[in-house]
Parts: C-alpha cells; structure tokens; sequence
C-alpha cells in the first residue's frame, strides 16, 4: 500500500462491525432485502459463524464470550476492507461480528459481499472469512454448561 | 505513564488494564510483568505499542499504551 | 456412482427445488433461524443469485422469466445432492431456485449448505452453485422495459 | 405415439409441446421436426429421451417422450 492510500484509510473512520450478543437472522434478512435497489449485483455470498456445542473432556461448550481490542479490531478491519476492494470488484462489503455471549446455535459472524459476477463475491468473501480468523484481535471464551471456561483456538 | 492492557486469557492472568511508571523499553516492560505475574510466562502473545505489532525491542515514552495480545480466536 | 447408490437415490423421491416467483429474504432468514438447533454446525454457506438490469442495446433488463424441466431437474439436483454429501462433511444443504418471472433486484437462486468446520460448506456451496447453471435444465427469459426479450446465456 | 418437449427458445419455435405418430428413432424425429419448424436448424440444443440425455441416433418405442433442450441458463 502506497502512502497516499495509507492516508485515505487512516483520514475515513472505520466502520463499526462489533455487536452485543448474537446477529439475528432477520437483521440478515434486512440486510439482503436492502440490496434489492443495487440493481447492478448479480450475486451475493453469505459466510455465517455459529456457535458450536462442542464437546471436550464430557462438558459441552453452552456459550462463547467473545471480546476484542475493539480499536485495533476496527482499524485491522478497515484495511482488510481497502485491500478486498482494490483485489475483487465488488459492489459491497458488510461484516458483523458478536461481542459478549454468544449461545450455542446463534450467529457470531455475518460476512456479506456482493458483485455483478458470482466469482467476485464468492472469492472475497472465503478470503475475509479467513483473514478475520487469524488477524482480528478478537478472543472467544468458551463456557461449559457447568460454569467452566476454555480459550477458544482458532484452527 | 505507560498503559498496558491484557486481552483474552492474560486479562485472566493480570486483571484488564495495568499503569506503569518509568520503564524505558518494551523489554524491561515485559520483564517487570513477568515478575508480577509470574503466570505470564506459560503464555503466548504478541505485543503491539499504540496499536502497532512489534517484533523486537521498542522504546516507550510517557503516554504509550502497550498491549499483549494472546493468539487470536474471533470469528 | 455403484448399482446400489443409484438404486438408493431413485427410490427416494427427489425434493422439490422450484418456487413460483422471488425468493422472499423473510424465507431465508426462516431457513437460517431453523439452524439453532443444529448446535454441531459451525458454519454456514449461502449464496444468493439476483437479477440483474443489464442493459443490452440501450435495452435495460426488467425481469427473468425462468422455465425448467422440472422433472428432469428434480432427478439432476437429487443426483447432485447425493453426489456432494458423499464428497464434502456437510451437517445439511438446501437448495432453491425460481420459476416464472422475477424481477430485476430480486433474488432468483439461494443455495445454503452448513458443516461443522467452515471449509466443507464453502467448498460445497461454490461446487453446488457451478451445477446449478451448467447442469440443471432451467432457462431463463430476459424480459426487457419495452417488452421485448432475449434468452439468457450462461457464462 | 410419441411426445415431444421443447423448452427454452425452442419452444418460442415449436410450440411447448407436440405428437408424433409413428417415428422410428430420434434421427428420423428431427429431420421430420426441421421440415416442419426450418428455423429449428438454426438452433444449439441437445436431446434427451425418457429424461436421459443422448449422444447419437436412438430408437423410439411408442409413448416415449422426447424432449430438445437448448443451453441451460438457470441460477
């Protein structure tokens, strides 16, 4: 990245992308109805996190906490953001991601991008996916229904 | 005054946030964290000075807030 | 595929894929929510097919007015869906594409796979999507603002 | 007797559906097709019987249905 781009990014504000608890899936179905006006996307593709009741050592895993060091977490994602635009051409580009507990079954994660050309959408979106993965702060804990915790590792 | 804030399983460790007086470097940051909690050394983490990752030894002045943060698990 | 697969899946009755019209955003926000009480899934895949006002000769693109053959597309899809279960770990998959006209900004085709870990409902997904357009026998009919059409070619 | 299906365009050309009385194969069937609909030669389109694609001339029995599908273009 140029410095002048650097500079663009660092003047904008970055976008919120954390929410309290589990993403609903009706704001998910807001979120596709808004894009009825986009008459240009001829694709759209969805990546959607859920929490797992994993099972370890005979304790299942109830909920996941999830915090961040939500700063950096929003600065981090504002130049994933700038990269995935200047890579794929993409029409947009929205993510969400839980803050705080999440129950085993809800959504954590919301990935959403759109393009005129399925394979755009398509690639960018598995390429968020994973860069949110490993370079977002963010650190889930999970809790077992007896009142017992892990550290979430991502694999 | 040096701000150091823990995430995930080191806030476990040394409560969420720590304030510091008169450390020069990120070294002797580190070293004076481990002999107050002495846990901290079990642990992995990367360490970032006002929002940068570093990889060596930094110079802090007055005002800098470091971070140590364990691997990342979101998503 | 062996005499036993074959005969397994034409014994069972294929699901239906087909819906009259647009795909509600409302109906997949439903098909998402059902997934709560899967807890062993940890991720989910969806892509989303809409209609777009391509403009053609000064033409802009109204509606598509799809058509299949559904008996024959029936028995593809079932074949398709029997042929990614056995290749990829998926916890479910749903599919479903529209029939009749939908117009421009709507959504014509959502395809929703879901797997324990992120890779397998990704991978399926986009492999699901490519068969839908080369082999199921669906046409779609784009209608222009002034009434006149032209036949849809995939690329 | 036998059905014939078209879909897409072809449709636009033949007619959904038609019946023909006594055709021997698929080859005999479309060379009586292209007589009766000319614009039919200039099509791209492949031919399934019995909802089973085929590649070369197959023969008919009676109550077989034929269907001539022009390049998908669903999703």
């Amino acid at each position: 990245m140029d410095a002048t781009t650097t500079n663009r990014i660092m003047e904008r504000k970055p976008k919120n992308i954390f929410t309290q608890g589990a993403i609903d899936p009706a704001f998910i179905a807001e979120s596709i109805a808004k894009h009825s006006t986009k008459t240009d996307i001829g694709g759209h593709s969805i990546f959607l996190g859920q929490v797992r009741a994993d099972v370890i050592d005979d304790k299942k895993v109830a909920a996941i906490e999830y915090t961040a060091y939500e700063e950096l977490a929003l600065e981090k994602m504002h130049i994933i953001r700038e990269e995935i635009f200047s890579k794929y051409e993409l029409t947009c580009m929205h993510v969400h991601h839980s803050l705080g507990k999440v129950a085993a079954g809800e959504i954590c994660l919301f990935v959403f991008t759109s393009s005129a050309h399925r394979r755009a959408a398509i690639d960018a979106c598995n390429e968020v996916v994973e860069r949110i993965k490993t370079e977002l702060p963010v650190w889930g804990k999970e809790l077992f229904e007896d009142e017992t915790h892990q550290w979430k590792v991502n694999r | 005054m040096i701000t150091v804030l823990f995430f995930g399983k080191l806030a476990e460790i040394a409560g969420a946030k720590a304030e510091l007086q008169a450390v020069a470097s990120t070294d002797e940051l580190l070293e004076q964290l481990r002999l107050q909690y002495p846990a901290l050394a079990a642990e992995k983490y990367i360490v970032a000075v006002d929002k940068k990752t570093i990889t060596g030894n930094t110079s802090l002045t007055d005002h800098c807030t470091v971070a140590l943060l364990p691997p990342f698990s979101g998503g």
